[in-house]
């Protein structure tokens, strides 16, 4: 319950100094834990004092974790993020902020309602509509068309640049497929003008997006390891609350009008929008390594990354480890 | 043929105030007359130079040409030579000749006189940026010749050459008209150049420009600046000149 | 009494003095207006494709009164105006510097012209490494921008300043840094003048590439932020303030000329 | 022999005189690599802050044996042609038309400058509603950057030919139309070159804007991805690129200057 | 105190060609002399006038003041006239006394003293832009007396003027400096001009710019225009004409 995780975060705290930290995030639902977290207190039961930086887009979050601007990252790993690492620029990804999983809807590849195309092995020759290069979609596009024995270059890939160009496209038909995630794959079969070919949960699994640290306060090991416990315990907060299945059923669990309230206060959505597409997350935080060492191969194999890097010089999961052993239970 | 100017009258009329040029002014060129007229800057010499050549509209009065039944051929020479900086001297030169759908042998044939005549055989093709200022009044000159006008214009062609090159330019000019005898109406500030080529002077006052006085040069066209008619060409000179004076010095002193 | 024929001389070049009433210039612009609200109005094409002026002066109104547009206009004038500022300041001193000193105007000026026509925009992703995402790279690109066609401006106007008035200042007495001061300075305001009335439409021109950096306030932000959610009236708007800007901006800087250079 | 005392008169100007070698414009941009060079090499910065220029050589070499940048460039090459092309046919006949007569100057005058400040970045989700993303809205935002730097040109090209010159023109027997079409167009041609020049910087600085529009291929769709994933250094490739276009595109319009206008 | 010009010649040395514009020029200009520099067009003049001025460097020979200690004292009136157009008429007028560190008292005085010598009250607080061209070229005047200097050099003063205002302003320079008598070397393409202003007339020919002839005009000072004196002065610009005609005559033909 709630009493007793207090008391482990008193009881870690010694006399911590009041420390604080800048979250670089988008204001989509994967930042859940996050803005559970915030809300919650859960950081402030650390002695954290956690500030949101709000971004417009994914890739400069990256650039400003490792340079230091922001303390703390959290959004998708994509290839210019292990271009940056492979640059010199390093940064650590400590915890996961959402995967793609079988069972739950994330990411879908749909066509217009009324395409002919009703299979990913159609898709050959065939224009696809990411939002852009070295972005997860381009990765998630790649490789679900593997899986049927296609690569990049038997399709077109188009970088539309934004969800809305991904949606604007698909109801247009200026494209003949897109990749999108939740809600707006269910906005889109609602409004009618798309069909889903493909989950992409359903044919690979892979960890979208995770939390990162930039190097200086991944050395800080003591705020590192008291941020993640924080981190980890708005993790299962959320999971508990939207996550839970019952005969491979999901049903709201406790606190999930709570959760959902909170997300869309941050997101600035109506609760009903956010109740479509609430992204798995592992319920302690923890990292699907080897899947970054897949993504890291698959990005160089596409000459999307310059160099190769070693997974272990991007993933940290000491510190995740340490703090769940903190954390208990 | 004759051209009449008729009580013509001139006011600008600005955003702010009216300024009336020109009032009153009545003359006309006999066939074959050089008038030349003077004034001090601002008097409207000009403004009339441009009314008769039909680039401005007079507020009152009018021009016309006595005893002809044809449209009468203009030709100016302007103060700021305006050739054509794209054209060489001889497509600048054969200009109205062109616009008159003239034959190409016609073009051919006059274009190469005049251009002889001014003295730029040589420089045809030549663009005038690469003419010194004398050449270049003289390419204009010729441009003015060649559709061989029935009145020829000259606003102050030779004020921008320098002292000794504008003296070889009046002996030109006076030279070719002793050989074309055109109708001319020629304005100047310099009170010898007018002596030296006019039939008759016409002196104009300032604010507005009237005509004080039309004087006839009563000397014989060639020879003017030689030894003998020293003392009537200085007897012209200073009659002008006092007529001006005033105005002159009022003049430079209106910023 | 008999007539000789008579031929008048008319004004052949009357057209160029055609006078046009000075409502001519304003009829141009309600015309448009009006038509285009006519071609909304009939739905001839829908709102979103093109917002009506009716639709779009609504929006503006209610921007205003929830404040939404001032936040805006405040963030973006403020990042503007800072990196106007340092643009301009930094262009005039260099530029009066090179143009001044011959062998820093070989070596400089060949330097300027091969950086001015990249891109600014393109040069983003590298700003951001290089100044982060606060107000650091905004003001950064604005500046840069602004920078170019002053230095630019600011050493041709030194290189054009007649070179007898320095004969003439020099005859009189004075010393280089006289020279500077009394003659090349007021010499090439006019030209740098006309550098900052330039910089002032790249300025605005980068105001929206440079909100593109994690802004969360700005009409550049607004514009972008619309423009994502296809909310066109409200883009409308933005880039309707933004033109508005451009001609304010660039108004006042024909005022201040006015005010420095009397003598013009 | 007693002699008076003596004071000579020397050259109080000597410096405007002051000749400077040739090689002193490559100095600067040589001494500029060179420091650049080192900087990178000592590990001052990183090399993701600020890729070597032998780094940057060495990926435009690689980049070219694989064809990627000729694929790219031509892509770009073919959209910054017609949008040019397109672009500056309308603005010379537009501003022809509207710089002869004062009604439509009066009018159309007003309306182009205001339309001009638009940052036409700003206009992206607009065009790709109107035009979709194939080559058309493209096609479009740079022909519309060069419409206005050309057509604004060529109306105060126009409006500054010498009126002495058309005075001249109707003098010598000229109607309307060989007044536009002997004086009033050769009149405005240098003005036009300079519309035409300056529209070369836009069109390429637009092109970087255009490519955000959904392009495969192209310069400014290459910077995008590079920047996109962060390569820096093939990213500088792309910028240098570009700017070398834009240095090309300015000489070319300058030779093209110059045969066409041998009379400057 | 006496100016001397020794030896002097200058080369302009282009990428493409060298051009010899003055070769072997030896002169003096003695105590309060009025030396007027005349010849065609090219000849040299303004390279000359340049180089005694101290802003261009002889490529042999030199120029010095004899029989002073002091630094002299150079004023220039420039044919582009030269004012700053961002100084009123009196912030022009005073500018050397300014940059020589000057009293405010003093400044004031001698500005207003120089300004009211050549006519000019009433207008030291307007720009150069609202003058008229012979009132801009007074303040020029205005502003190189100012100094008092030990030479005056003037570069065709009055030749952007018209033929009228330059008359006025023939005379008034006159007048001035009868009443302050500096040293002066003057260059102008006008004979008429010369003879009436110069103790010594230098005519210069062209290609290279030597001196052809030094002419010591002999008349009173005063009234050189008037009747009694016409006869002389017509002999003393027949002879400069001769010299020069045909050089002037080739200089036109020049582009
Ligand atoms: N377009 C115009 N609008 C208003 N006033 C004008 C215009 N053109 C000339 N004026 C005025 O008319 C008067 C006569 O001008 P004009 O140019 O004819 O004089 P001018 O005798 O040729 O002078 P100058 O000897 O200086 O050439 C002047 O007072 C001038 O200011
Ligand atoms: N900076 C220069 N470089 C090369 N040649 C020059 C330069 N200045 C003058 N010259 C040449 O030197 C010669 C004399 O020129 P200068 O200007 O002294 O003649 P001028 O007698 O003053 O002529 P004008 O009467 O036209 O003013 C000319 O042939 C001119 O081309
Ligand atoms: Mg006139
Ligand atoms: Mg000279």
């Amino acid at each position: 319950g709630k009493q007793g995780a207090e008391e482990a975060g008193n009881g870690s705290g010694k006399e911590s100094k009041r420390e604080s930290i800048n979250i670089g995030m988008l204001k989509l639902t994967s930042s859940a834990p996050l803005f559970i977290g915030i809300e919650k207190g859960f950081f402030k039961e650390e002695n954290i004092d956690a500030k949101a930086q709000w971004f417009e887009a994914a890739q400069p979050i990256a650039v400003a974790t490792a340079g230091g601007s922001v303390e703390v990252g959290a959004t998708g790993i994509t290839a210019s993020l292990y271009n940056m690492v492979a640059g010199g620029q390093k940064l650590v990804i400590v915890a996961d902020k959402g995967r793609e999983q079988e069972g739950y809807s994330s990411s879908a590849i749909l066509a217009p309602s009324d395409s002919s195309i009703k299979s990913v092995k159609e898709l050959k020759g065939k224009k696809i509509g990411i939002t852009q290069t070295g972005s997860t979609y381009h990765y998630m596009v790649g490789r679900v068309i593997e899986n049927y024995g296609l690569g990049l270059d038997d399709i077109e890939v188009v970088p539309l640049n934004s969800i809305k160009g991904l949606m604007d496209s698909l109801k247009s038909k200026q494209v003949d497929a897109v990749l999108l995630n939740e809600p707006n794959i269910t906005t889109v079969v609602k409004e009618g003008y798309g069909k889903v070919i493909s989950q992409v949960g359903e044919e690979i699994e892979y960890q979208t997006s995770g939390v990162f640290f930039s190097p200086k306060f991944a050395d800080n090991k003591d705020v590192a390891v008291r941020f993640l416990k924080a981190y980890a315990k708005a993790a299962r907060y959320y999971y508990d609350a939207v996550l839970t299945k019952k005969d491979g059923k999901l049903i709201p669990g406790e606190n999930y009008d709570e959760v959902i309230n909170i997300i869309a206060k941050y997101t600035d959505q109506e609760p009903d929008v956010i109740k479509q597409g609430l992204p798995y997350m592992d319920r302690d935080g923890k990292l699907l390594e080897e899947n970054i060492k897949t993504q890291v191969d698959w990005y160089a194999k596409e000459k999307l990354i310059d160099k190769a890097i070693d997974t272990k010089e991007i993933v940290n999961t000491e510190l995740l480890e340490q703090a769940l052993k903190e954390l208990g239970k | 043929m004759r051209i009449v100017v008729e009580n013509v009258a001139k006011t600008f009329i600005d955003s702010k105030r009216e300024v009336t040029a020109l009032q009153n002014i009545n003359f006309s060129i006999e066939n074959q007359e050089f008038i030349v007229l003077v004034g001090p800057s601002g008097c409207g010499k000009s403004t009339l130079l441009n009314i008769v050549g039909g680039l401005l509209s007079p507020s009152d009065g009018s021009i016309y040409f006595e005893g002809t039944n044809d449209k009468p051929n203009l030709a100016i020479v302007f103060q700021e030579i305006a050739l054509f900086p794209w054209r060489t001297v001889f497509e600048n030169v054969v200009y109205g000749l062109e616009e008159k759908g003239a034959s190409k042998q016609e073009i051919q044939e006059k274009g190469q006189h005049y251009i002889n005549m001014v003295g730029l055989n040589g420089f045809e093709k030549a663009y005038p940026k690469q003419l010194s200022g004398g050449m270049k009044q003289r390419a204009g000159i010729a441009r003015a010749l060649c559709i061989e006008p029935d009145l020829l214009l000259m606003d102050e062609p030779f004020s921008a050459l320098d002292a000794q090159t504008r003296t070889l330019m009046q002996e030109e000019l006076l030279t070719i008209w002793n050989r074309t005898k055109l109708s001319t109406l020629y304005v100047t500030h310099n009170i010898q150049e007018a002596v030296y080529l006019a039939d008759r002077v016409i002196v104009l006052s300032r604010h507005p420009g009237t005509i004080k006085q039309i004087i006839q040069i009563d000397m014989p066209k060639t020879g003017r600046d030689s030894v003998q008619n020293r003392e009537q060409f200085e007897k012209y000179s200073n009659q002008i000149w006092d007529l001006i004076r005033h105005d002159a010095q009022e003049a430079l002193l209106e910023g | 009494m008999i007539t000789e024929p008579r031929q008048s001389i008319t004004n052949r070049v009357a057209f160029l003095e055609q006078k046009i009433p000075r409502y001519a210039s304003v009829l141009g612009i309600t015309g448009l207006l009006v038509l285009w609200e006519i071609i909304c109005r009939l739905n001839i094409v829908p709102p979103l494709f093109l917002p009506a002026p009716s639709a779009i002066l609504t929006d503006a109104w209610d921007m205003m009164i929830t404040g939404e547009l001032f936040k805006n206009l405040f963030a973006s004038l403020y990042r503007v105006g800072i990196g106007y500022v340092i643009g301009a300041v930094l262009g005039i001193s260099i530029g009066l510097i090179v143009g001044f000193s011959k062998w820093t105007d070989a070596i400089v000026t060949p330097i300027v012209y091969s950086i001015y026509p990249i891109p600014k925009i393109a040069l983003l992703p590298l700003i951001i490494l290089w100044f982060g995402i606060g107000e650091m790279p905004k003001v950064t690109i604005i500046a840069l921008g602004v920078f170019f066609p002053v230095v630019i401006n600011t050493f041709s106007g030194v290189k054009n300043v007649d070179p007898v008035l320095i004969k003439a200042a020099v005859t009189f007495g004075s010393n280089h840094v006289n020279v500077i001061r009394k003659v090349i300075l007021p010499g090439s305001l006019p030209m740098i003048f006309a550098g900052l009335k330039l910089a002032a439409g790249t300025s605005l021109l980068l105001l929206v590439s440079a909100e593109m950096i994690a802004a969360q306030q700005g009409i550049g932000a607004m514009v972008l932020h619309y423009g994502n959610l296809m909310i066109t009236t409200k883009l409308m708007v933005g880039v309707l303030l933004l033109s508005l800007l451009g001609l304010l901006f660039n108004r006042g800087l024909q005022w201040l000329e006015n005010k420095l250079l009397p003598w013009k």
